[in-house]
């Protein structure tokens, strides 16, 4: 079973990086660019059938390791 | 006095802090991270490097590892702890120290000599410095924009938690003279107990004068007192 | 599959090599086996065409342990101490992909390091990007600085020193070439020479995946505007992976299991396992199931010609299994036996229990071909500019104008980005002649600095050979450092053409005599040929790395000035040398004319001079004159001190511009102090050393007395502006 | 107009990130984790009203900036 796991910092972090992207962007020529922010991505496969066992396992990772809850939230989907 | 410096795959800085606490008489040991108990030890060193890589977000994995409970039990029942540059971002990982380590505003990795300041000489890992002395120590880091709520902000000013700020020559704290864009020029803080600080400068590369200067000397000769 | 004389030609082999492949294997190659030939058979491996030129070099000397041949070169530098040190290239991919293409460039010659035992030090580079304005150029510059930086910081290896230049020429071939340089005991050298039947032939390292098939013959080709097409899996580094199998291979390395060890760089799996055969006159077998693979489905051709980085191949003596194989499980990575020892001479594959190629490794390592390609000789080239007929400039106008070009800039923009520090041996970081690196736990160092002119190899390549090897002996002077031996590499354009393979005939021949001459011998080196684009080929740009050795490091001697009042003497004789001069360059855009004359016996005595001065104390500074000239020389000194110099102007009437901006070689300048002049004077009478005494510091200011007056701090900041507002 | 973008690694080219985290995750005892791939991800806000417009424009700043063609895939999804 596959999903992908989307991790973005909150609202309030600051955002270095996609503030630099921001900037280069803008540079570039990108004017019509109102904002940007940067977060990961996974591609996680499982060997596990039970979608809903599946969901929880991946929840467990996000919780466990892949975002820092203090500043990042993150989000499941199902590929 | 005992110290004890973990060390993760990755971390490279482990020689030079064993080399510095040696070179100041501490008995040191290293310690691995697959171990699940740790010796005896007044003090414990995070060493700088890039733990696992620093896949992931700095410190992270290092953060999930065997040792890091241990290192958790004694933080809570007193000892000392000491994070530099990577240690320091495993400790905030870990919880022991709030906020986060951001990547530096250039986006770039910067190694260079900067001047901080010593905002607390109260501690048991500063009582050998002058309140605001000045010191040149070197920071070498990709990540070491610090971060964290307002709340706790207050926090570290009110319980005066800031252990040292990026500053000039001279001591004055502003956007010049900070190299990574932390909050406030904040270049290291204690826990709320303050036997717990992390850093970003390496004070362990400034013990020789042939290498550097002997600022960081201090640091480790307080923590003997 | 039938091979095509397509299949054969997108092998980069000529027809008659090929010819030569089926009469050595008295049949006709399979597909695996020609991609084998291949990749062992290009210029990359082979040095097919630079062979017989790289013979003439010197390599041997009191202090050579190891030469050319083997991972790194080696030399003594006494108490049981020796220093590993190797150039290597990586210029196409690089270019392709800067970020990965320069980490992996890092990661691979700390292979070739540490697979010899040592313990790597150091880290040097030396880069060259195209014009600034060239549209590429920034991003390249960009990627491949945060790529050296990215590798070097996290493996953790101080980045020391090198050097940064832009032309035009390089427009759409950069250069990137890496150093290492390790510290071992003299006596736990490891070698790449197999020994032994029926030993078992171990696989440590990462997993192989479909990375870089056939980039060791893509850094053999020329670009072409399909370039983009043909592009394999770029190589990603993985320093993390990399500081384990060193901790890990330096772990097994502590007793006596390991019999032969090689990494595997170019042409990955098959050029490691053959090279060992090669050596050990013996012959190797391997079951390619066995090999740990990234992906699925990998064909033994992909197994065999992946350039997967962080792996190594270990010929391991018996009963050592468990034991070897504990240390790397805990560092996590891969220990496989894939293969063994056999006597038959010959590189057996297997996979799937069949016999799947079979080839006398004779036929791809000693009889590898070899070529005497045509050569012509380069004229000495005549200089047509009339210096009294340019437009004149103000002294000071035309050094600004030096000092804030790209090549003279203030490199900190980029040094900065180096963990220069980690392993707190570090004594001297970039910014001076030479880096300082201490022997960790002793008091000796080593100092190391790599150099090169593309633009005086270009005009006479015999000329620029001997002058690059001498600016290199002189940088470690400069420092205190006696200097014991180099590594190279020639990054060259296309051999086939002739004129580019005269280049390559007369710098080495250049560098023969200076090396010869000096006593300094080279020890490991790369070449890189093939440089350049559509026949357009970058100017011959061999690059020199040289290792010092100082004996009692007190304070590192730098190029600062130190003191008030002190007098500046200047060393060897200026003539006033503008040919190829970046005066001409940065003031008049021209670039015509001889390289500078070296006279090496004059080389010698001044360098042997101004060390014993060195050694002596009686020098507070020390800066070598190159490119730039004798102002350039001393703004260097004065900038980021609060002190200047005062100047004054040559008692013989001659021109300024000549004077302040020649580039004869063999000179320097001297800080010393009041109390030590006349010590130092009468030495360098007393051995009959031409000098003078141009002047002495002050405060603040850079003056030239009746000409120019100039705050250093102002001069500082005019060196530092041009990185930060690329 | 708002898009996200996913930049992903290509098929064939090692991830040394998602090569630990999977280490990692599996130490963490998550034995039925088969594989993870790590990739980066884009939240961007542009003042363009015209979706075909605005896509042309997220496209191009993922050819120009986001994505390293020569290693990466990008994939670009309207929010
Ligand atoms: N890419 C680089 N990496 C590390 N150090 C560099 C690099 N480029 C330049 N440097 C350092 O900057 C200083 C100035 O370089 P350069 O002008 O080439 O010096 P020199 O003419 O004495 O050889 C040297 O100390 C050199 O080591
Ligand atoms: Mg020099």
């Amino acid at each position: 079973m596959k999903f992908s796991v989307t991790v973005t910092l909150k609202k309030d972090v600051l955002d270095p990086q996609g503030k630099a992207v921001q900037n280069t962007l803008i540079n570039l020529g990108m004017s019509d660019l109102k904002s940007i922010r940067q977060g990961k991505f996974f591609q996680i496969e499982l060997n596990e059938k039970d979608s809903k066992k599946a969901e929880a396992r991946i929840d467990e990772m996000c919780k466990k390791l892949l975002a820092n809850l203090i500043i990042e939230d993150y989000k499941i989907d199902k590929l | 006095m005992k110290s004890s410096v973990i060390v993760f795959p990755g971390s490279n800085c482990d020689r030079d802090i064993a080399v510095a606490l040696e070179k100041l008489q501490f008995k040191n040991q290293m310690v691995w991270h697959k171990d699940t108990s740790l010796p005896k030890s007044d003090l414990i060193v995070i060493p700088g490097g890039f733990s696992f890589g620093d896949y992931l977000r700095s410190g992270a994995i290092a953060g999930k590892s065997l040792i890091i409970d241990e290192v958790i039990k004694a933080a809570n029942s007193g000892c000392l702890i000491l994070g530099i540059c990577n240690g320091f971002q495993i400790l905030t990982e870990t919880g022991l120290l709030k906020g986060t380590l951001l990547r530096n505003k250039n986006l770039r990795f910067i190694n260079r000599d900067v001047n901080i300041k010593v905002m607390n000489n109260k501690t048991k890992f500063s009582s050998k410095y002058e309140l605001n002395q000045v010191l040149k120590i070197n920071i070498a880091h990709n990540e070491g924009n610090y971060f964290t709520s307002n709340q706790h902000l207050e926090e570290l000013k009110k319980d005066n938690l800031i252990a040292f700020k990026y500053c000039d020559e001279k001591g004055n704290t502003n956007e010049k003279s900070n190299p990574n864009g932390a909050l406030e020029n904040i270049a290291g803080i204690y826990n709320s107990k303050k036997n717990i600080l992390g850093m970003m400068p390496h004070p362990e590369r400034m013990i020789d004068d042939i290498i550097s200067n002997t600022d960081g000397v201090n640091l480790f000769s307080s923590l003997l007192n | 599959m039938k091979i095509t004389k397509e299949i054969i030609e997108s092998h980069g082999l000529k027809d008659e090599e090929y010819k030569n492949i089926q009469k050595l294997l008295k049949r006709n190659p399979n597909f695996l086996e020609l991609g084998i030939f291949s990749a062992m058979w290009n210029e990359h491996c082979s040095y097919k065409s630079s062979r017989i030129h790289l013979k003439k070099l010197p390599t041997k000397g009191k202090q050579v342990i190891q030469g050319p041949g083997e991972n790194a070169g080696v030399i003594d530098i006494g108490d049981n101490d020796a220093i590993v040190f190797k150039i290597e290239s990586h210029n196409h991919p690089s270019y392709i992909e800067p970020y990965q293409g320069a980490a992996t460039g890092v990661g691979g010659i700390l292979r070739d390091v540490f697979t010899m035992g040592a313990r790597p030090i150091a880290l040097l580079n030396s880069i060259h990007f195209g014009s600034p304005s060239h549209p590429k150029t920034k991003s390249l510059l960009n990627g491949v600085v945060s790529g050296i930086g990215g590798y070097g910081n996290c493996i953790g290896i101080p980045t020391v020193a090198g050097e940064t230049k832009f032309h035009e020429t390089y427009n759409e071939n950069i250069l990137v070439n890496a150093m290492a340089v390790g510290h071992v005991k003299k006596n736990k050298i490891f070698y790449s020479k197999a020994k032994g039947v029926n030993k078992a032939v171990v696989y440590v390292g990462s997993k192989t995946g479909r990375d870089g098939i056939h980039g060791a013959s893509m850094a053999s080709a020329e670009f072409d505007d399909n370039s983009d097409e043909k592009k394999p899996t770029v190589q990603v580094g993985d320093p993390f992976t990399e500081k384990l199998l060193l901790e890990a291979c330096l772990e097994l390395m502590k007793d006596e299991s390991i019999i032969s060890i090689q990494d595997m760089g170019a042409a990955g799996l098959t050029s490691s396992s053959v090279e060992m055969a090669s050596k050990g006159s013996l012959g190797i077998e391997l079951e390619l199931d066995k090999v740990p693979c990234r992906e699925e489905n990998m064909t033994p051709y992909e197994m065999m010609l992946s350039e997967s980085q962080e792996r190594m191949l270990i010929v391991l003596e018996d009963g050592k299994e468990e034991q070897a194989k504990k240390i790397f499980s805990k560092w996590d990575l891969d220990f496989v036996i894939i293969g063994k020892t056999t006597n038959s001479k010959n590189l057996t594959l297997k996979f799937k229990k069949q016999k799947i190629a079979e080839i006398p490794i004779d036929a791809l390592a000693s009889n590898a071909p070899i070529y005497d390609r045509k050569w012509i000789k380069k004229k000495l080239p005549q200089t047509n500019f009339k210096l009294k007929r340019l437009k004149k400039i103000k002294i000071e106008d035309a050094l600004i104008k030096i000092l804030s070009s790209p090549n003279h800039s203030n490199k900190s923009w980029v040094t900065n980005q180096y963990d220069q520090m980690v392993m707190c041996d570090t004594a001297q970081k970039s910014g001076s002649d030479a880096a300082i690196i201490r022997i960790h736990n002793k008091d000796k160092a080593i100092a190391v600095s790599v150099d090169s002119s593309a633009n005086y190899c270009k005009s006479h390549p015999i000329t620029g050979g001997k002058q690059i090897v001498c600016e290199n002996w002189r940088n470690l002077i400069s420092v205190g450092a006696k200097p014991i031996a180099i590594t190279n590499c020639l990054n060259f354009g296309n051999p086939e053409n002739k004129e580019i393979m005269g280049e390559f005939a007369e710098c080495t021949e250049g560098m023969k005599e200076a090396c010869e001459f000096l006593n300094y011998p080279v020890v490991s080196g790369n070449v890189s040929f093939y440089n350049g684009t559509n026949k357009k080929n970058i100017f011959p740009t061999p690059v020199i790395g040289g290792i010092g050795l100082i004996n009692k490091l007190s304070k590192p001697l730098g190029h600062n000035l130190k003191k008030e009042g002190s007098y500046i003497i200047q060393i060897g004789k200026t003539f006033g040398h503008l040919g190829q001069s970046c005066f001409l360059k940065e003031n008049y855009s021209i670039t015509e004319g001889k390289p500078p004359e070296i006279n090496l016996l004059n080389e010698k005595n001044n360098g042997k001079i101004v060390l014993d001065l060195i050694n002596k104390d009686l020098v507070l500074s020390c800066h070598d004159i190159s490119d730039g000239g004798l102002i350039t020389c001393l703004s260097e000194m004065a900038m980021s001190t609060s002190l200047g110099v005062k100047i004054e102007k040559p008692k013989k009437l001659r021109d300024l511009s000549e004077y302040f901006f020649g580039e004869d070689q063999g000179r320097y300048v001297l800080e010393i102090e009041k109390q030590n002049i006349k010590k130092t004077e009468d030495l360098l009478r007393n051995n009959s050393i031409y000098f003078e005494n141009i002047g002495i510091t002050q405060k603040k200011y850079f003056e030239i007395v009746g000409e120019m007056k100039i705050d250093t701090n102002a001069l500082f900041k005019i060196n530092n502006q041009w990185y930060n507002n690329y």
